[in-house]
């Protein structure tokens, strides 16, 4: 059947046309089939090469499989059936076409075969996300959204050159490992290709549109954010950059340097974001040790990341969506009006602080265990301390700040049936992975044999776990935790959002009033050279002046005389 | 459900008290088993007794108490980026429209 | 009869002349002139033709043979002349009838056809004449007769301007006389054949010198070469229309055809191109002249006399081609001499139109032109793009001719002046297109009183009009002839 | 049918048009009946062309030799079929669209309008079938003269202004440069057809052909590259189906395809790279596409703003053009059709609004979403396309153009196309996403006085809004028209 062969991101793309047409049940109904089936099929797929085609003389393979992007292929699709059923209620077109065209883009970028595919996907991705950002409807989910396209296209272009110039070196337009060890034009398109994936798997000093962004984005499209683009670029280092040493220092930065910011973040979206690069960063950091057991644990990470940080985007966006606050200085003391939100909610903070029993534990300990294993130990010490501050802000901070702290006074209720559903099989995904981690370990990428659940393990995260809290709580107790403040913490995004801007006026500014000037004295040549014609030539000028004869006749002998002596002599 | 209206369970000091109390009991009962349970390490540090518990507890202290020093230097206030124009209307002049381009004409 | 064709050439509107006088009522005067002038291009066809076939053409007079009669001498230079001058003629008077009736009292009416004809008598003449002395005989011919016509305008500065002409066109008479003079002198003969076989034996004399600068001052002063061009504009402009037509179209092209006689044919291509650093000047003053006209018309308000300044602007075309001195200059400059007779015609004859509905041809008076006159406007634009040398015109094949000469010589700075030069044809072209098209009528009385011109005169005028395209298009016949001329011309001895 | 009847066909139909739209002055409905009849029969020749064209179709025409060796001659070529088939397809959408245009805004003239347009594109095709240099410079001045009486239509003095600023840059520049350097070119080869791989001599010197290169470069001023741009916003008087068609579409497009085929066919791509004037006409170029993006950013006007983006977007194809790799030929190309789209719907845009709200200042624009949703959606996909991003066609001529720009090393021209898309984002993105979500506090009209434009109008816009998404899908015809010109 060759609607079973059809690439996922098909089915996502014509269902988003069709939404249009449809309202009410109808469009729900499409919107809940479409990842169902599209899974479906995928999950009845064999690996290996599903379709080929000939654009602008270039075989490309947009439909791949095999087991990695498989994997990421199934955790795409389950995110974005959450997502959607989180998003049920919600009756605005833009959204609901921008994020299954946003999901379709996500798997048509996994499962793209070649560079070309790839380079596609990449810039739909960004396309797609944006009116995720833009349906806010505010002015500053408006800028927010357009600094966010700049740099997602930014890196489309990057990832372009390098492509380009990959396929132009190497002649090969496979999307396969490329690695960094080039040199040459393979070189230089080698490091465009990584900085491309690395904006988009927020690098350092790259991260800034995810935090910058993410936390304007309207309380369901957060969801579908936080699931793709970043998974998308991980994707993308997996199979391209394993064992690249580079990434595992880039990545141990990523872990550790975003807490800080998350621990004195307001926002309380925006802590979800910094702690979204947290989690990467455990990623990046098993792809870049590369062996077996790091890769499986990156890429697992990744899947359970999408579930649980989806859970966590979920609690907060139904605290937005309810209360229309999201700041740590404006809210407490939800538990009482949003209990069940505040269960589901501690299941994802113990998800992503890695409790036993819970997704977030097997992945980052199959990570840290093969940071150990290969003698990385300032690395291992920096994810450890990651894990403990991870705790710190996504796993304490969060909930405490949003539904324990001092009560705000604001009484609201649990949010549409929808959302909590939604909630409830992230929840449920969290916690049967935790409990039993076979069910994605059968899926992974490479046969490794692991097993996260002895003592060990279990007492020595246990411990850290509890002993950061404990430091919490001491802080607390003792007035010294930075209490919550609405403000703005600079970041890198200081350059583009306040250098740049004020550069690029002056520089304006200079060329406008050059542009002026120069444009000023042309034309003041220009009409001195027109009144200097016209006293010649105009009506009253010697050349257009009727003579008297006599002179007619004196420049006549005049030009004879000179005539006459130049053929004399 | 709770009746909104009411105290809530953390409102109450002794509760929050009693929480706390449980919580200090586990953490001792923690560092207890690390004592007890023989592990099986892969650095040395590992070995060292205490060294998750001290690692946690003092990596948060750290890491809070570098926070706040990072909030005298980066903090602004939260309409910080607000009160500029966009990089757009930055250049726009909006009275240069298209009359401007025909009023210089070249004979 | 065949054998008598270069006589009758020129006699046939000699005698023409005197008989018009008889011919009672102005129609009748009108159809006689238009007929000897049909004899006249009939006969020019018919040289063409034979000169083509059989090379050049020799008459003697009474049958005294060369040196002592008086010879006709017929060759593919003089044939192309004669044909441009006898078949604008012709074309001109074909619809000149109502705007001579409308511009001329009637009491002068026969005085002017008797003008007319010996005008072109003497013209005629001029080209067809094979001693100097003929030659300057029939300049005296038409030039009085033009000093008439001219005069013959209503405008009262007319007559000064006629004067100007006939004091300055003396002059230059008179020194072309005593070039002629002086050479009688040297070599004893006034015909120009013998002349050029003679010249080299006494080149090293300075008399010859002399009166080879004599000569060519005085026919630079007929072509009204810058800076001697200033009694042109006047008399164009004062000049009842049909006049600037027919002389624009004529005189001054058989006054750059001396030059070529004079200076290649009599004196030889040694000689003049040892006397002088003649190349550089001819090519400067030519160039002078592109831009000095060519700048003073961008302003004139008249457009006559604007039309006029572009006349002197594009004999500057021909004295670069003439300066270029070689065979592909030359060929340009001939070429440009058909073709400018074409579009100046063309665009005289629509003025005439205009004169004729409007009474003026200020700028300022054409506004809303063309919807009163949509013909005579659209005339005017194909003219105008002729002279701007717009490809599919006549005026873009002489300009590629004449661009591709000075690129043979590698002189890029001649080229790009040339450029340049059409430029400001097109500011001037376009200051009366944008008037006629694009202002609006600026009095109320022009829509009820004034239509298209008499159909005579628009028929003559899209004639003109259809052959500024056609020759841009079928260019066989003008450039055919003029390299043939060139070449002939080039090929030493006449 | 014969080759060559399809071939006069394109050229004389719309002129038959002509008289069918004179005797129908009155009748407005036949009058633009046959307007669009007539374009749609042009379009289905240009069609017929293209069949027999990849069939291995060949045709050479001569009306007549002007002088000896220089005719006025067309032949069938590759980027000659492509520009046909743009300007053919485009024809009687914008036909469509005037149709709404001018009722909407009820223009005066408009009889006077539809006939110089069917002169244009009949101007449009002889251009692009032209078989040498002259045929093509001889219709070149033909469009710029018959595209005045459009430009200057409102007959007010602004638009007689603009039309003289119009028409002095664009006469003055092609009789100045471009003439002068035909001339040259005819008397360096001997010849002006178009032939692969160049007409000049082996061992003519560098240094001539490299002032030939930039006479050719400044003197196709419908190319646009700066400073001979100032035409092309002062064109911007029109009304807006002339804006649209001839300036985003067959007068600029005129233009940088002269201005292709004298790199390709005159001067070839073996000759081109080795000369040293081209490196510094490329940084022109790259000088052109950058500022001419920050100059679009400042302009308040929608029809200044995107007349700036086309003088930007024309020297991305003047800039591969003169790169003159295969790639970047290519790219060139393509980018001239996915160009015409995408500005054609950006202009038929602005004219909607200004149809039907009575709009031109950007600024005014913001919440105008609500009232013109189908217009807003449209300038959205279409200014995806302009950037160059997917799902918009222009995403592949960017492609194209940067992959021939790497390939002949012109790194520094990367960064320029590269920094140009992100202030194609920056200048033309705004504008639907402010319609769409920006406060509207500046227009407080009733709501019921904001509508779409004209039906007419409104399918046109959506029919090119959807091609530049048709393009992207399925570029592979313009491809491979485009990979044929480098034989």
């Amino acid at each position: 059947m060759w609607i079973a062969e059809l690439p996922s991101f098909i089915y996502f793309y014509l269902g988003a046309l069709l939404l249009p047409l449809l309202r009410g049940w109808g469009r729900n109904l499409v919107l809940l089939a479409i990842p169902l089936v599209s899974g479906f099929f995928l999950w009845q797929l064999p690996e290996g090469e599903h379709w080929q085609v000939t654009l602008l003389g270039f075989e490309l393979t947009p439909f791949y499989t095999d087991r990695l992007s498989v994997l990421f292929g199934y955790v795409f699709h389950i995110a974005a059936f959450i997502a959607i059923v989180y998003a049920l209620h919600v009756r605005d077109l833009l959204q609901q076409v921008a994020s299954l065209m946003y999901a379709g883009s996500a798997l048509g970028a996994v499962f793209s075969g070649d560079l070309i595919s790839l380079f596609v996907f990449w810039e739909m991705l960004a396309v797609t996300s944006v009116f995720l950002v833009f349906a806010r409807r505010t002015e500053r989910a408006y800028r927010s959204g357009m600094r966010y396209l700049m740099i997602q296209v930014m890196s489309g272009l990057l990832l372009l050159v390098g492509v380009i110039l990959y396929v132009q070196a190497s002649g090969s337009l496979r999307f396969d490992f490329i690695g960094l060890e080039h040199v040459g034009t393979a070189g230089l398109a080698s490091w465009l290709i990584f900085i491309a994936i690395g904006i988009k798997c927020a690098f350092p000093f790259l991260h800034t549109w995810l935090t910058d962004a993410y936390p304007e984005s309207t309380p369901t499209g957060t969801i579908f954010l936080s699931a793709f683009t970043t998974k998308v670029a991980v994707y993308a280092l997996a199979r391209g950059y394993p064992g690249t040493e580079l990434l595992i220092y880039i990545g141990a930065v990523m872990t550790c340097f975003p807490i800080f910011y998350a621990v004195i973040e307001n926002d309380l979206r925006r802590v979800l974001a910094y702690s979204l690069i947290n989690q990467v960063g455990f990623m990046v950091v098993g792809i870049g040790i590369g062996t077996a057991l790091a890769v499986n644990g990156a890429v697992a990470h990744a899947f359970n990341d999408v579930i649980f940080k989806g859970l966590l985007f979920m609690s907060m966006g139904a605290v937005l969506h309810m209360t229309g606050k999201i700041n740590g200085s404006e809210l407490g003391g939800l538990y009482k009006s949003m209990p069940k939100t505040t269960i589901l909610c501690i299941v994802g903070a113990a998800s992503i602080s890695a409790f036993p029993l819970f997704s977030g534990f097997v992945s980052k300990s199959m990570v840290m265990t093969a940071a150990l294993n290969n003698g990385y130990n300032v690395i291992w010490l920096m994810l450890l301390f990651a894990s403990a501050g991870v705790f710190h802000h996504a796993g304490i901070k969060i909930p405490y700040f949003a539904f324990f702290a001092h009560d705000s006074g604001i009484r609201t209720s649990e949010p549409p049936t929808n959302m909590l559903i939604a909630m409830t099989i992230a929840a449920v995904l969290c916690v049967a992975i935790g409990v039993y981690p076979e069910m994605v370990y059968s899926l992974l990428p490479h046969d490794v044999d692991y097993t996260p659940y002895d003592t060990t393990h279990v007492l020595a995260q246990l411990q850290l776990l509890f002993f950061s809290a404990l430091a919490f709580v001491w802080l607390n107790q003792r007035g010294l935790y930075p209490p919550e403040l609405p403000s703005v913490n600079l970041d890198v995004e200081w350059f583009y959002r306040r250098l740049l801007p004020r550069l690029f006026e002056f520089i304006m500014g200079l060329f406008w009033s050059l542009n002026e000037v120069l444009r000023q004295t042309i034309k003041r040549f220009l009409s001195a050279l027109g009144n200097h014609i016209h006293t010649h030539s105009g009506p009253q000028g010697i050349l257009a002046k009727t003579w008297p004869t006599g002179r007619v006749v004196f420049w006549v002998a005049m030009i004879l005389a000179a005539f006459l002596i130049l053929s004399l002599y | 459900m709770m009746n909104s209206d009411s105290p809530g369970f953390f409102d109450k000091p002794a509760n929050v008290k009693r929480v706390l109390r449980v919580f200090y009991a586990c953490c001792a009962l923690l560092l207890i088993m690390d004592v007890v349970i023989h592990r099986h390490v892969v650095h040395p540090w590992e070995t060292l007794i205490g060294f998750y518990p001290l690692y946690g507890f003092l990596g948060c202290v750290v890491l809070v108490l570098l926070a706040k020093v990072m909030r005298k230097v980066l903090m602004r206030d939260e309409d910080f980026y607000d009160h500029q124009p966009r990089v757009v209307d930055l250049v726009t002049d909006k009275k240069d429209g298209a009359e401007s381009e025909a009023s210089d004409v070249d004979r | 009869m065949l054998i008598h064709l270069p006589i009758l050439q020129v006699i046939i509107p000699l005698l023409g002349a005197p008989l018009c006088l008889m011919v009672k009522g102005s129609r009748f005067v009108w159809g006689f002139t238009l007929l000897v002038s049909l004899l006249a291009s009939m006969i020019s066809v018919a040289l063409l033709w034979q000169v083509e076939a059989n090379g050049t053409l020799s008459y003697a007079l009474g049958g005294w043979q060369a040196p002592i009669g008086i010879e006709y001498r017929i060759d593919i230079l003089s044939a192309y002349l004669l044909l441009i001058v006898s078949c604008m003629s012709t074309i001109v008077l074909l619809g000149g009838y109502r705007s001579i009736e409308k511009e001329i009292p009637v009491s002068n009416q026969s005085y002017f056809y008797v003008a007319y004809l010996l005008c072109l008598a003497g013209l005629l003449g001029i080209v067809a004449a094979g001693d100097a002395f003929n030659v300057f005989v029939f300049l005296e011919i038409s030039s009085l007769a033009s000093y008439i016509l001219i005069g013959l305008g209503k405008d009262r500065r007319a007559l000064w301007a006629s004067f100007q002409y006939l004091i300055v066109g003396t002059i230059g008479a008179t020194f072309i006389l005593i070039g002629v003079g002086y050479l009688y002198i040297m070599t004893g003969t006034l015909n120009m054949v013998d002349l050029a076989q003679r010249i080299p034996s006494v080149s090293e004399s300075t008399t010859v010198l002399v009166a080879f600068a004599f000569l060519i001052v005085g026919v630079c002063l007929k072509l009204a070469m810058f800076p001697l061009h200033v009694w042109l504009p006047n008399a164009y402009a004062f000049a009842p229309s049909i006049v600037t037509a027919f002389l624009a179209a004529s005189a001054t092209k058989v006054a750059v055809y001396l030059l070529f006689r004079f200076s290649f044919g009599v004196f030889g291509i040694e000689l003049t191109e040892s006397i002088l650093p003649l190349h550089e000047v001819f090519i400067g003053l030519g160039l002078a002249g592109v831009f000095a006209a060519s700048l003073v018309a961008v302003f004139q308000q008249n457009i006559k006399r604007l039309f006029a300044y572009s006349s002197v602007a594009q004999i500057g075309y021909m004295i670069v081609g003439y300066g270029l001195d070689s065979v592909a200059g030359s060929m340009a400059s001939l070429l440009h001499l058909f073709n400018h007779a074409l579009m100046k015609a063309s665009l005289f004859m629509a003025l005439a139109a205009v004169v004729y509905r409007l009474g003026s041809v200020q700028l300022k008076d054409l506004a809303g032109l063309a919807s009163v006159m949509p013909w005579t406007a659209a005339a005017i634009v194909i003219g105008g793009l002729s002279l701007v040398g717009v490809p599919l015109t006549v005026g873009f094949v002489s300009k590629w001719y004449l661009v591709l000469a000075a690129l043979e010589q590698d002189l890029w700075w001649v080229a790009l002046l040339l450029v340049v030069g059409s430029l400001l044809a097109i500011v001037y072209v376009w200051r009366i297109v944008e008037q006629m098209y694009f202002a609006p009528s600026t009095s109320g009385d022009q829509s009820d009183g004034t239509r298209e011109a008499p159909i005579g005169l628009l028929t003559a005028l899209w004639i003109l009009v259809i052959a500024n395209i056609y020759f841009g298009i079928d260019t066989r016949l003008p450039v055919g002839v003029a390299e043939l001329a060139a070449e002939h011309i080039f090929g030493g001895r006449l | 049918m014969e080759l060559s009847t399809l071939l006069h066909a394109t050229m004389f139909l719309p002129l038959v048009a002509v008289v069918g739209i004179l005797l129908c002055r009155h009748q407005p409905n036949i009058r633009d009946g046959i307007s669009l009849l007539a374009g749609v029969l042009v379009f289905a020749c240009v069609l017929a062309i293209h069949r027999q064209f990849m069939s291995g179709g060949d045709v050479d025409i001569t009306w007549v030799e002007i002088l000896p060796g220089l005719s006025l001659s067309f032949s069938l070529e590759s980027l000659g079929l492509l520009f046909a088939l743009i300007a053919g397809f485009l024809w009687p959408v914008t036909t469509l669209y005037a149709i709404g245009y001018m009722r909407g805004h009820h223009e005066k003239n408009q009889t006077r309008f539809y006939v110089f347009f069917a002169i244009a594109i009949a101007t449009v095709f002889a251009i692009a079938f032209s078989a040498n240099l002259f045929t093509l410079f001889v219709f070149y001045e033909v469009l710029t003269l018959c595209t005045y009486p459009l430009v200057t239509h409102a007959g007010t003095d602004k638009a007689k202004q603009g039309g003289r600023v119009y028409l002095g840059i664009l006469l003055s520049t092609s009789i100045l440069m471009f003439l002068l350097a035909m001339i040259t070119t005819w008397a360096i080869a001997g010849t002006l057809t178009f032939t692969s791989g160049g007409i000049f001599p082996e061992g003519t010197p560098a240094w001539l052909l490299s002032i030939l290169l930039a006479l050719y470069v400044f003197g196709i001023g419908k190319a646009a590259i700066m400073p001979f741009h100032r035409w092309l916003p002062a064109a911007m008087v029109a009304p807006t189906p002339v804006s649209a068609l001839l300036h985003a579409v067959a007068v600029v497009k005129a233009g940088v395809f002269t201005l292709l085929k004298v790199c390709v066919f005159v001067f070839g791509l073996e000759v081109l790279p080795s000369l040293p004037a081209t490196q510094w006409l490329i940084y022109l170029a790259g000088l052109t596409i950058v500022l001419a993006s920050l100059v679009a950013m400042r302009k308040d006007n929608l029809k200044a703003r995107l007349a700036y983006s086309t003088i930007g977007q024309l020297a991305y194809i003047t800039l591969g053009a003169l790169v003159a790799t295969e790639l970047a030929i290519v790219g060139s190309a393509m980018h001239i059709a996915m160009h015409a789209f995408g500005k054609i719907t950006l202009f038929f845009c602005a004219g909607a609004i200004m149809v039907a709200c009575h709009k031109t200042e950007v600024s005014q624009m913001a919440g105008l979403g609500k009232a013109m949703p189908v217009t807003m959606t449209a300038f959205l996909v279409a200014s995806v396309s302009i950037i160059g991003l997917p799902p918009g066609g222009g995403t592949w001529s960017k492609w194209y153009l940067i992959w021939g720009s790497l390939e002949a090393g012109q790194q520094l021209m990367v960064v320029a196309l590269l920094v140009s898309s992100l202030l194609n984002i920056a200048y033309l993105l705004p504008i639907p996403l402010q319609a769409f979500w920006g406060s509207s506090d500046t227009n407080v009209e009733s709501s019921s006085q904001l509508k779409e434009a004209p039906m007419p109008s409104l399918i046109a816009l959506v029919v090119t809004a959807f091609m530049t998404l048709v393009l992207f899908v399925y570029p592979n015809g313009v491809y491979d028209l485009a990979n044929r010109i480098n034989g």
